[in-house]
């Protein structure tokens, strides 16, 4: 089934401390090579039948109103997933 | 005087609120999140508990709610309204509170007996306090840590809505140790330790005295009494 | 992708030859022929799907039910008195009085916790709960017993954090105070954790429900979450094979729970209780609608039509077997009067708790099953869930155990030396078994509720069940797996005792038994003797303190290799009392009381903490036990308590009186002088016996000053041992506990050793 | 700083109570056109100096062994962020 990709994160000025607690994980075990991790969110909304402009501008105002807080979070994406489905 | 307590699905502590409510000298009323009646409450609870699961993020789903909408009209217009623990987290999402309250910095649920300060004792809900009063109430949660941008925290402690803050420990890795913040006009509060679980003897938290014998909990609610009273 | 069409049962008939995977399936040859000879013709696939999760070890008890059947004949007329439910059905149901009735269980969830620990753990604590559901209960709190590997294995770890987060997060999120329960470390369990979840509900007289579908035309509703692909192959490949023995499955093995959707479940069963709006209720668990239906047919009119094409699913490409076989968790199955079933939906509806009439109650005597218009199963339903195959095992008496018997503790040298004993009580304090436990505990909410009077580390957990009577219940479980292995009858009975001991301490009066019976393979000739000597034990050892087993679980196979565990059978006991005001906690909270150690102290090393931690020893027998002077100390306690002459009682176990000691001022920082001379003298024996000596029936109480006369004679009248051993004194920083002439070690060493220990591991 | 960005999904076979949750507070709020929702993770690991063949060989690594459950995750994708940085 079609299916709308929403990405939210973390804004940047703001703690992430889950993503801290990674990457301090990683540092401890060897892994220097990523100074950075930060957590974010990433939504699969299927859709029955095809996607239009009209369901794409609804999967906007709701990741903007419900799948993110505005006052801590960042929607860093809306968009249709590739048909090949690699997420089935 | 009737006091409501709002019931979301996964609700955990609307009865200890309930209880709290009638220890404290009040009528509580049992409130329906699907609804959009108030029942002509004088005040407002929104209790502890995992609405939705809390799976999208804490409070985010039941801020939608029907009743929502009731709520936040009636606190834009003065009424007394508290938000524990999840309730807090409710009222972050609705806006009705600055901020955002994240998963616990150590990640990790978390049940303590939490000393706080009571940073304002001039709000709706804080009024019985001594200013800076220390008192023992319990926490439990998993996504208790409070952010916000540096503006807003500067203005939550500039115009002295920081209300309560930890003490000892900081439990959940909250900024500027925030325990619990209310609006400008003081009548909507949010906190995340548990009020309604310390309102009886032998079912509190621990205390120098006695185990189990903490009833600090009880003058939040007296204290919203009186506000409403006067 | 094309539809897949189940076996239906006339093409059953008329293919005889045609060769299933029973095997597969874990069934074996014998059960296999038994099937074809009850139906008369070969199963269809979906029978056999049903009957291969029914008759597993798991759901059949089909190795273990000739032992467990001697929990319903040693009983006495006292026994049954307060039991309104017994042995066999979803939980046991006890009368408290007051028109109060408490139904409580404990049961195993190892396998699937350590393939996916988080998960496995936290469905192990949803489906105990539903389980309570059922009875007509409201859910009020929650225990977890559990046994990990080695603490510094480096798998460990990982088990612990998924195990405790899965149990914090799923218990926390329904709202169930969770009120104790256990946590052991031995390299027995490194491949096989156990983790256990005990569930207690209330309920009035009047609001018992119970498993069954009478009522000819009733209908039969399955509500909750929608049925998925989930465990599949759980019950009867996980739970009768060891895990490396899994094969291929296209379906996950791992059920994912979901908190939200239980408490909503539960908050609607209430509600549809107090409408009076269901006949008859199951809970699904394993074998899902395998199990539900044809155990509520068995236990009703004995028919049942179901239409399976309305099953909600959640997959749809699930074929009919597979629907038959989910796992999937948070549903239940109702019976329901057609008149009644409006206002069942509405209520359903309210809730947001997705629901569909599968069928109805007939008078047939048949299961019957239709699949996309097609008979699909139809069969006599006690043949499915009651009448299962039956082993009797063979047994074997381990010869190693006569050499484990005589390797005594006795041989092993002791310290004399006040410094030594100073570093062995340390040393103890800081073991994993017997440091603090609140790296797990603080991770679960015990205030949720509002009822809870005790909980951890008190010696039993406590809940007000009548806000205005304070009528109330405690429960504690304990096993000691070494006891155990040196003496499964002695283990077992050990294992009771400790747990009727525990919820005495706190003044309640022990009233009822749940176990969960972990133990290895029972294929296993010298596992199977284990097993049959725990059951006896238990069972002896119940008739003798005259409180029933109400219901438990038994769990095999529980192994590393060929490696069984340590026979470990939790056992827990619920107690009474009248009012949760007269509770007596299990520390010190104030200085100047007297301390008093009550029973004998024997020098009884073999088995014990000191042995296993000091000297990485096991070898011996268990301590004797006498459940008489159980009994007495329990009386005992209880009088005290009635007349307020305790401010704390904390029961001897592991680690014996050091242990006690310890606990008692690492609590709330209160220290004290203690003196053992007395011991010493009166019982005849070294020092390391008066500190760590594991001798049963022992408990230490402190009694305030001004009441110290009445409590001695009460002791005297009743002929139990007391001796005063010291006092309480000190509190905060200067808080010490003073050993007189042996060693003194300030409160704050013993708190940091003990509270390092967990988070050095784990946190 | 160039950015390794992993998806991490539910594993399609397995309830997403958290998925489900939302996909109820959208139809319950009138969005009915979306079928089902599906909530995973998305990690931003920011790397020092430019992504070569082993960073990114180390973060799939990483990806499958420590940022997913494989018993109940997929990771679906593994990838240079694009330089824009949309997500900062
Ligand atoms: N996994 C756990 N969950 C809840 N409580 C626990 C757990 N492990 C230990 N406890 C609690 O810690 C305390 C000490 O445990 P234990 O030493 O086994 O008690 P006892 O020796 O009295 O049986 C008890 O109150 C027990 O209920
Ligand atoms: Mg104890």
């Amino acid at each position: 089934m079609p299916t709308i990709v929403v990405e939210v994160m973390p804004k940047a000025e703001l703690l992430d401390p889950a993503g801290k607690a990674v990457a301090g994980a990683l540092a401890r075990l060897g892994h220097t090579e990523f100074a950075n991790v930060r957590i974010g969110k990433r939504f699969e909304l299927t859709v029955e039948g095809p996607i239009t402009e009209a369901t794409l501008a609804a999967a906007r105002t709701i990741a903007e109103e419900m799948l993110s807080n505005q006052v801590i979070e960042d929607v860093i994406s809306v968009h249709e997933a590739p048909a090949s489905g690699a997420s089935a | 005087m009737r006091v409501g307590v709002i019931t979301f699905p996964g609700s955990l502590d609307d009865r200890d609120a309930q209880r709290a409510i009638r220890l404290a000298g009040a009528e509580p009323v049992a409130l329906w999140h699907g609804e959009h009646d108030l029942k002509k409450v004088d005040a407002i609870v929104l209790p502890g508990g995992f609405s939705y699961g809390d799976y999208l993020r804490c409070g985010a789903i039941a801020s939608h709610s029907p009743i929502m909408a009731e709520v936040v009209d009636a606190a834009n217009k003065g009424m007394p309204v508290l938000g524990i623990c999840n309730g807090f987290q409710m009222l972050v999402e609705a806006h009705l509170l600055p901020g955002g309250l994240i998963r616990n910095d150590h990640g990790r649920f978390v049940r303590r007996d939490q000393m706080i300060r009571v940073e304002n004792n001039r709000t709706d809900w804080t009024n019985k306090f001594d200013e800076s009063e220390e008192i023992v109430i319990p926490l439990k949660n998993g996504e208790g840590g409070y952010i916000a941008d540096k503006a807003t925290l500067d203005r939550l402690e500039g115009d002295g809505l920081v209300t309560f803050r930890y003490l000892g420990v900081n439990p959940n890795g909250s900024l500027n140790d925030i325990a619990g913040i209310s609006n400008e006009r003081g009548n909507v509060v949010g906190l995340m330790p548990h009020p309604e679980h310390a309102v009886e003897r032998g079912f509190g938290p621990n205390t120098a005295d006695a185990m189990r014998s903490g009833i600090d909990g009880l003058r939040i609610f007296t204290s919203m009494i009186a506000k409403v009273l006067a | 992708m094309s539809r897949h069409v189940a076996d239906t049962v006339a093409n059953a008939a008329a293919t005889p030859e045609k060769e299933q995977p029973f095997a597969a399936l874990g069934l074996k040859p014998d059960e296999y022929a038994r099937i074809r000879e009850i139906l008369g013709r070969r199963p269809t696939s979906g029978e056999l799907a049903m009957y291969s999760v029914m008759w597993s070890e798991h759901c059949s008890y089909k190795s273990s039910k000739i032992y467990l059947r001697q929990f319903g004949q040693k009983v006495t007329d006292k026994m049954r008195e307060r039991l309104m439910v017994g042995m066999g059905e979803n939980a046991g149901v006890v009368d408290i009085g007051e028109g109060w009735a408490v139904t409580f269980k404990v049961e195993s969830h190892n396998h699937p916790s350590y393939i996916e620990p988080f998960q496995g753990a936290a469905t192990g604590v949803g489906g105990i709960v539903r389980d309570i559901i059922s009875m007509g209960a409201r859910p009020v709190a929650v225990m977890d017993q559990l046994r990990f590997g080695a603490i510094d294995h480096p798998d460990t770890a990982r088990v612990v954090h998924g195990v405790v987060g899965g149990i914090s997060f799923y218990g926390n999120c329904l709202g169930l105070p969770n009120i104790g329960g256990e946590t052991v470390f031995d390299a027995v369990y490194q491949g096989n954790p156990l983790v256990n979840a005990l569930a207690v509900g209330v309920l009035r007289h009047e609001d018992l429900h119970l498993a069954n579908a009478s009522g000819v035309g009733n209908k039969v509703v399955l509500f909750g979450a929608r049925t998925g692909g989930d465990g599949i192959g759980g019950a009867s490949i996980l739970a009768s094979d060891s895990f490396d023995s899994t094969g291929p499955t296209k379906r996950p093995a791992v059920q994912v729970g979901d908190p939200f959707a239980e408490k909503v479940l539960i908050e609607c069963c209430l509600e549809l209780y107090a409408g009076g709006l269901v006949e008859g209720i199951q809970d699904l668990g394993a074998a899902g609608i395998s199990c539900a239906t044809s155990e509520l047919a068995s236990n009703g009119d004995g028919g049942m039509f179901v239409e399976l094409d309305n099953v909600l699913l959640r997959d749809p490409t699930l074929t009919a077997e597979e629907i038959l076989m989910s796992e999937s968790q948070e549903r239940m199955m109702a019976v329901v009067k057609p008149e009644k079933l409006e206002a069942f939906l509405a209520v359903v509806a309210k809730w947001d708790v997705e629901t569909s009439v599968l069928g109805e109650v007939t008078d047939t005597g048949r299961l019957i099953i239709h699949h996309g218009g097609e008979e699909i199963v139809n069969v006599d339903p006690r043949t499915v869930a009651i009448d299962g195959p039956v082993y009797e095992r063979p047994v074997a008496y381990p010869a190693w155990i006569d050499a484990l018997q005589a390797n005594s503790a006795s041989a092993l040298p002791r310290a004399t030396e006040g410094d030594e004993l100073r570093e062995q009580f340390l040393a103890l304090v800081a073991s994993p078994n017997l440091a603090d436990t609140s790296y797990i505990t603080d991770q679960y909410d015990y205030y949720v509720g509002g009822n809870t009077a005790l909980a951890f580390p008190d010696d039993a957990g406590m809940i007000r069940v009548d806000e205005e009577s304070g009528l109330g219940f405690a429960i504690a479980t304990d096993a000691n797996g070494r006891y155990c292995q040196l003496d499964p009858y002695e283990g077992a009975r050990l294992a009771l005792a400790e747990a009727f001991r525990n919820v005495s301490m706190t003044g309640a009066v022990p009233a009822a038994v749940t176990d969960c019976l972990n133990f290895g393979s029972p294929e296993n000739p010298e596992v199977m003797w284990q097993f049959m000597r725990s059951v006896e034990g238990l069972g002896d050892a119940c008739m003798e303190l005259e409180i029933p087993v109400t219901g438990g679980n038994v769990s095999f196979y529980n192994q590393t290799g060929d490696q069984p565990i340590h026979p470990t059978p939790v056992v827990g006991v619920l107690g009474i009392i009248d009012d949760v005001e007269r509770r007596v906690p299990s520390a010190w909270q104030d200085e100047g009381n007297n301390i008093y150690l009550l029973g004998v102290t024997r020098t009884e090393l073999d088995g014990s903490a000191w042995a296993g931690t000091i000297h990485g020893h096991l070898g011996g027998r268990p301590p004797q036990l006498s459940l008489n002077d159980e009994k007495a100390l329990a009386h005992l306690v209880q009088g005290a308590a009635l007349e307020g002459l305790l401010m704390s009682a904390h029961d001897l176990s592991e680690g014996g009186l050091a242990q006690a000691l310890a606990e008692s001022v690492a609590r709330f920082g209160i220290g004290a002088r203690v003196w053992l001379n007395d011991i010493i003298e009166r019982d005849g024996m070294d020092l390391t016996s008066a500190l760590f000596s594991e001798s049963t029936a022992r408990a230490i109480v402190t009694v305030p000053r001004e009441d110290d006369v009445k409590f001695v004679g009460l002791c005297e009248a009743r002929g139990y041992p007391v001796l005063r051993i010291g006092v309480t004194d000190g509190r905060d920083y200067e808080a010490t506990l003073h050993v007189q002439d042996v060693f003194t070690v300030p409160v704050a060493e013993i708190r940091e050793r003990s509270n390092a220990t967990l988070p050095h591991y784990f946190a």
